[in-house]
């Protein structure tokens, strides 16, 4: 009975659904361009503040967001601050996982790890750590940022947390890692306000379009954020890892 | 047409979520919906044969039409929120499991 | 009907598909497993519409770590010997 | 000297951060926060401040008109209020109060839409965490089920209209969401009200309230009650009467939920048998009356309904929460005469019925008064019987219950020792005085209801409404 009422409603929102939006944006097909003097089209030509020049790739120097990665552009400079606050919200998460899945049980005894599993996991595991290492502070030239590396920093010292008996994520000392990378974030947003007069502002100069250290505070607050939602996981898994044993 | 699917998947993980009682398949009924609405975002910021925003050696100028980055921008954050909604939910579930040996809502005895 | 369009439809058809037999499968096991190839099309659909951050990031989170937290909640289910 | 708001977001979640860090100074990291934040909030700059450097209509604004200034205001002082009232049960969480907080700031000040999806997912998340207080993990997760469902639909409705204005900042979103055509913005409106909803407690969405509410203790019923849901009802008040002001059909379909939550809400009130469900029901209601009238532009009035809310709420929540504690039982029925016992809960949790319920002498009458001239300046005459009607609902059931705690004997006579509780404090010191300082101010605002309006929206009008539409004063020939 319950399926049957479900369907109906799911179907019955669906329609308005598909009708309202093929009101609004068309249900098939892409739009041609983007709109004309919208926030995206700005962001791509780096002129929010009005230095209309060409931007062009290891030419351009002291542009807006020394950024060549537009969306990290997007998620680190003029959205800075709602990075700020999904930073907050992974931070509330590893935080309730931890207050709710309760202590880590000392003595557990866990399945045995087999002997692929252990050699496989002592290759793989510097290699993922330099591959999230290296996302994250490539985060402005290359696809990917703070987000996806901090993540394969954590899914390493996840297979690492499979393969080895006696290895126990120091959670103590994740917890230390994600609180103070969370503050070094917030002391730049607050050095911004003090230096230049805006939370967040890219104080650091930008250097030209495309070399490494060509962003100001991108690669920064990419390398912070990094550390951050790799421990923030890493102790989300360690908590949901060893309750789920003990349980 | 992704645009389409993305819609329907929406609505899938909406019946998803309505149509159990169990705790685990609620949640995977919620990532449907996440995954449905982060891929709506991106086709709705995908512009026609719009190249991916960024600036490199091989096209080094603005001169290609690139696809929305600020959408993209919204799905980074979109994703990550979702994660941590299912690691929250998950943890409840867990203190359901152990308070009641189920994972099934019905027998929490509903609204106390 | 150039490459760009059948892709499209390809990946359409298989978000459709991976997602109803996630919601309507029995098992659990099945249903999470269907997720984590619900969110591998996904990326696939990202990669197409030319958002690789978005595809990179899908991928490590999505495919990654959600299926991991899953099935680790799913494991003590078989040790508590409840029904999957 | 005054200070930049974002440091009203940033100095919570900074210290939010250091407490995970410090464990053993949490309690102290706690006080300072939340102090800081009360005292700062009066300090703030008006106007317009951008983060990061860049031109306004491309960068995100924090917005900090006379409107949120008020809810600023709200959420800081309540929060330390709350803290203040159950310091005790609040070691487990620092670090999510603190951030709750930063979050419930962020929420009321930002001038960007994508933000206030953001700050409205920090304030959910710190919520589902408090509401794991109450025991009850099925509740808590119903709570999360229900906010993530509310947060795609949000998501949703926000691309559509991101899809054709170009533009996620409030006041460019205001300007261009005005050309496009009726019917293609009433389901991106429908969908941002089915988001913004679960938060304020709306109907199709507030099916958790009564599990989370219904088991909260004095620290999360004073948080959700008073500080969340002030904070959602101001967003809702700012999206609906200043960014996407609703067409005729969207309108009216946000109106008919909003009475239809504050009917509701009052039957349910009535019907129930526990203290802390008559109180959860009376929110839901007061919420669905400031829905109402964001919805139709009253843009005052609703302020007033929630400042009124919040003060009210904060008191009786706290005191049904401590009664909870220590007399074990919820259900008013068992609790008799309870206030004899403490007096000053007592005295200031029937200041706070009074003036939830608009008697005179007390802040509510004026709050009351302005909902309905407001209605009947516009001629119309249906949703002020709808309000009566439910005031006098409202002053039933809350005049029950305050003579089942005052005088369960038998007709017309003081409770005498047997037949009460036994002698119980329910607050501790930090708790009655603040208590007492609250129910001072609903007393004074009471006596000086114009001084209050003028404090409220200095500029006679919020959002562009008219103000005041009506005057209290003494002397003849009031500014209206």
């Amino acid at each position: 009975m319950k399926k049957i009422f479900a369907g109906l409603l799911a179907v019955a929102f669906g329609i308005v659904l598909l009708i309202g939006i093929s009101l609004n944006t068309g249900l098939f097909g892409y739009n041609d361009s983007l709109p004309e003097d919208g926030a995206a089209s700005h962001y791509i030509s780096k002129d929010v503040n009005g230095k209309t020049d060409e931007v062009v790739f290891g030419e351009t120097t002291g542009a807006e967001t020394g950024s060549a990665n537009m969306v990290t552009s997007v998620i680190a400079n003029y959205r800075s601050f709602d990075t700020l606050g999904e930073v907050t919200v992974l931070f509330l998460a590893a935080l309730g996982v931890s207050l709710l899945a309760g202590t880590m049980d000392k003595g557990r005894k866990r399945s045995g790890s087999g002997f692929i599993l252990r050699t496989s996991a002592r290759i793989l595991f510097p290699l993922m750590l330099v591959t999230g290492i290296y996302i994250f502070t490539h985060g402005h030239l290359t696809p990917g940022g703070g987000f996806p590396g901090g993540s394969m920093i954590a899914s390493s010292f996840l297979l690492l947390y499979l393969a080895d008996e006696s290895f126990r994520a120091n959670v103590k000392g994740f917890k230390v890692a994600e609180g103070l990378a969370g503050t070094l974030y917030v002391a730049i947003g607050i050095v911004g306000l003090l230096a230049a007069g805006y939370f967040l502002v890219n104080f650091l100069p930008t250097g030209t379009v495309g070399n490494l250290l060509s962003a100001g505070i991108i690669p920064v607050v990419y390398v912070i954020i990094g550390l951050k939602v790799g421990s923030e996981i890493t102790g989300i898994v360690a908590d949901m890892f060893n309750e789920e044993v003990k349980a | 047409m992704i645009k389409f699917a993305s819609l329907l998947l929406i609505i899938i993980g909406l019946y998803g979520i309505l149509s159990t009682r169990n705790v685990i398949k609620i949640l995977v009924g919620i990532n449907v919906m996440e995954i449905g609405i982060n891929v709506f975002i991106i086709a709705m910021g995908f512009v026609n044969d719009g190249a991916a925003p960024i600036l490199s050696v091989d096209n080094p100028v603005n001169v290609l039409k690139f696809v929305d980055p600020v959408a993209q921008a919204l799905v980074l954050t979109s994703i990550v929120i979702g994660l941590g909604i299912t690691a929250l939910g998950l943890v409840f579930a867990r203190k359901i499991h152990k308070k009641y040996g189920t994972y099934d809502l019905s027998e929490t005895g509903g609204e106390s | 009907m150039n490459w760009f369009d059948i892709l499209e439809a390809g990946i359409s058809v298989f978000l459709v598909v991976f997602a109803l037999t996630a919601v309507i499968s029995r098992k659990l096991l099945t249903s999470i497993i269907f997720l984590s190839a619900l969110s591998m099309t996904a990326v696939a659909g990202f990669a197409l519409l030319s958002a690789p951050d978005v595809a990179v990031t899908e991928a490590v989170i999505g495919s990654g770590l959600v299926t991991f937290i899953f099935v680790a909640s799913i494991r003590n289910l078989r040790k508590a010997g409840d029904g999957l | 000297m005054m200070i930049n708001p974002v440091l009203l977001i940033a100095i919570p979640l900074g210290l939010a951060f250091i407490a995970v860090v410090f464990k053993k100074l949490q309690g102290w990291i706690l006080a300072i926060g939340v102090a800081a934040n009360a005292f700062l909030v009066f300090f703030v700059e008006k106007g317009e401040t951008a983060i990061g450097g860049f031109k306004l209509p491309f960068a995100i604004s924090l917005v900090l008109d006379d409107f949120s200034f008020i809810g600023v205001i709200l959420v800081n002082v309540l929060t330390l209020a709350a803290v203040a009232v159950a310091f005790r049960k609040t070691e487990k969480y620092v670090p999510v109060i603190l951030a709750g907080l930063a979050g419930l700031n962020g929420m009321v000040l930002t001038g960007d839409m994508f933000n206030l999806f953001v700050f409205m997912e920090i304030t959910a998340i710190s919520a589902y965490i408090l509401s794991s207080e109450g025991r009850k993990p099925e509740q808590s997760f119903n709570y999360l089920v229900i906010g993530s469902i509310g947060s795609v639909l949000y998501l949703l409705g926000l691309i559509l209209i991101y899809g054709q204005t170009g533009t996620l900042n409030m006041s460019l979103m205001a300007e261009k969401s005005a050309l496009i055509g009726q019917a293609a913005m009433v389901l991106p409106l429908v969908l941002i009200f089915a988001g913004i909803a679960v938060e304020a407690k709306l109907l199709p969405m507030s099916g958790w309230v009564r599990g989370v509410l219904g088991n909260s203790n004095a620290l999360t019923g004073v948080m959700f009650a008073s500080v969340y849901s002030s904070a959602a009802l101001m967003v809702f008040g700012r999206v609906f009467s200043q960014v996407l002001i609703p067409g005729t059909t969207a309108g009216v379909i946000i109106i008919v939920i909003a009475l239809l939550t504050f009917a509701a809400g009052q039957v349910s009130a009535f019907r129930s048998k526990s203290l802390r469900q008559v109180l959860l029901y009376s929110s839901i209601a007061q919420s669905g009356l400031a829905a109402a009238l964001f919805a139709t532009g009253f843009v005052f009035p609703a302020v007033l309904v929630i400042i009124n809310n919040a003060a009210g709420k904060m008191i009786m929540f706290s005191t049904a929460g401590n009664l909870e504690e220590k007399y074990g039982t919820d259900d008013y029925v068992g609790l008799g005469g309870a206030f004899v016992r403490n007096m000053p809960a007592g005295v200031a949790f029937t200041i706070a019925a009074l003036s939830l319920t608009g008697l005179p002498l007390v802040f509510g009458f004026y709050a009351k008064l302005n909902v309905l001239a407001a209605y009947l300046n516009q001629g119309t005459f249906f949703v002020p019987a709808v309000v009566l009607a439910g005031t006098i609902i409202e002053g039933a059931y809350f005049i029950r219950i305050l003579i089942k705690l005052w005088a369960p004997g038998k007709e017309g006579e003081w409770a005498d020792a047997d037949q009460s509780v036994g002698e119980k404090k329910i607050f501790n010191p930090a708790g009655t005085v603040v208590v007492i300082l609250v129910t001072l101010l609903i007393i004074l605002s009471g006596f000086l209801p114009d001084s209050v309006g003028k404090l409220v929206a200095p500029g006679g009008g919020l959002l562009g409404d008219e103000g005041p539409s009506i005057s209290l004063t003494m002397e003849k020939g009031g500014d209206q």
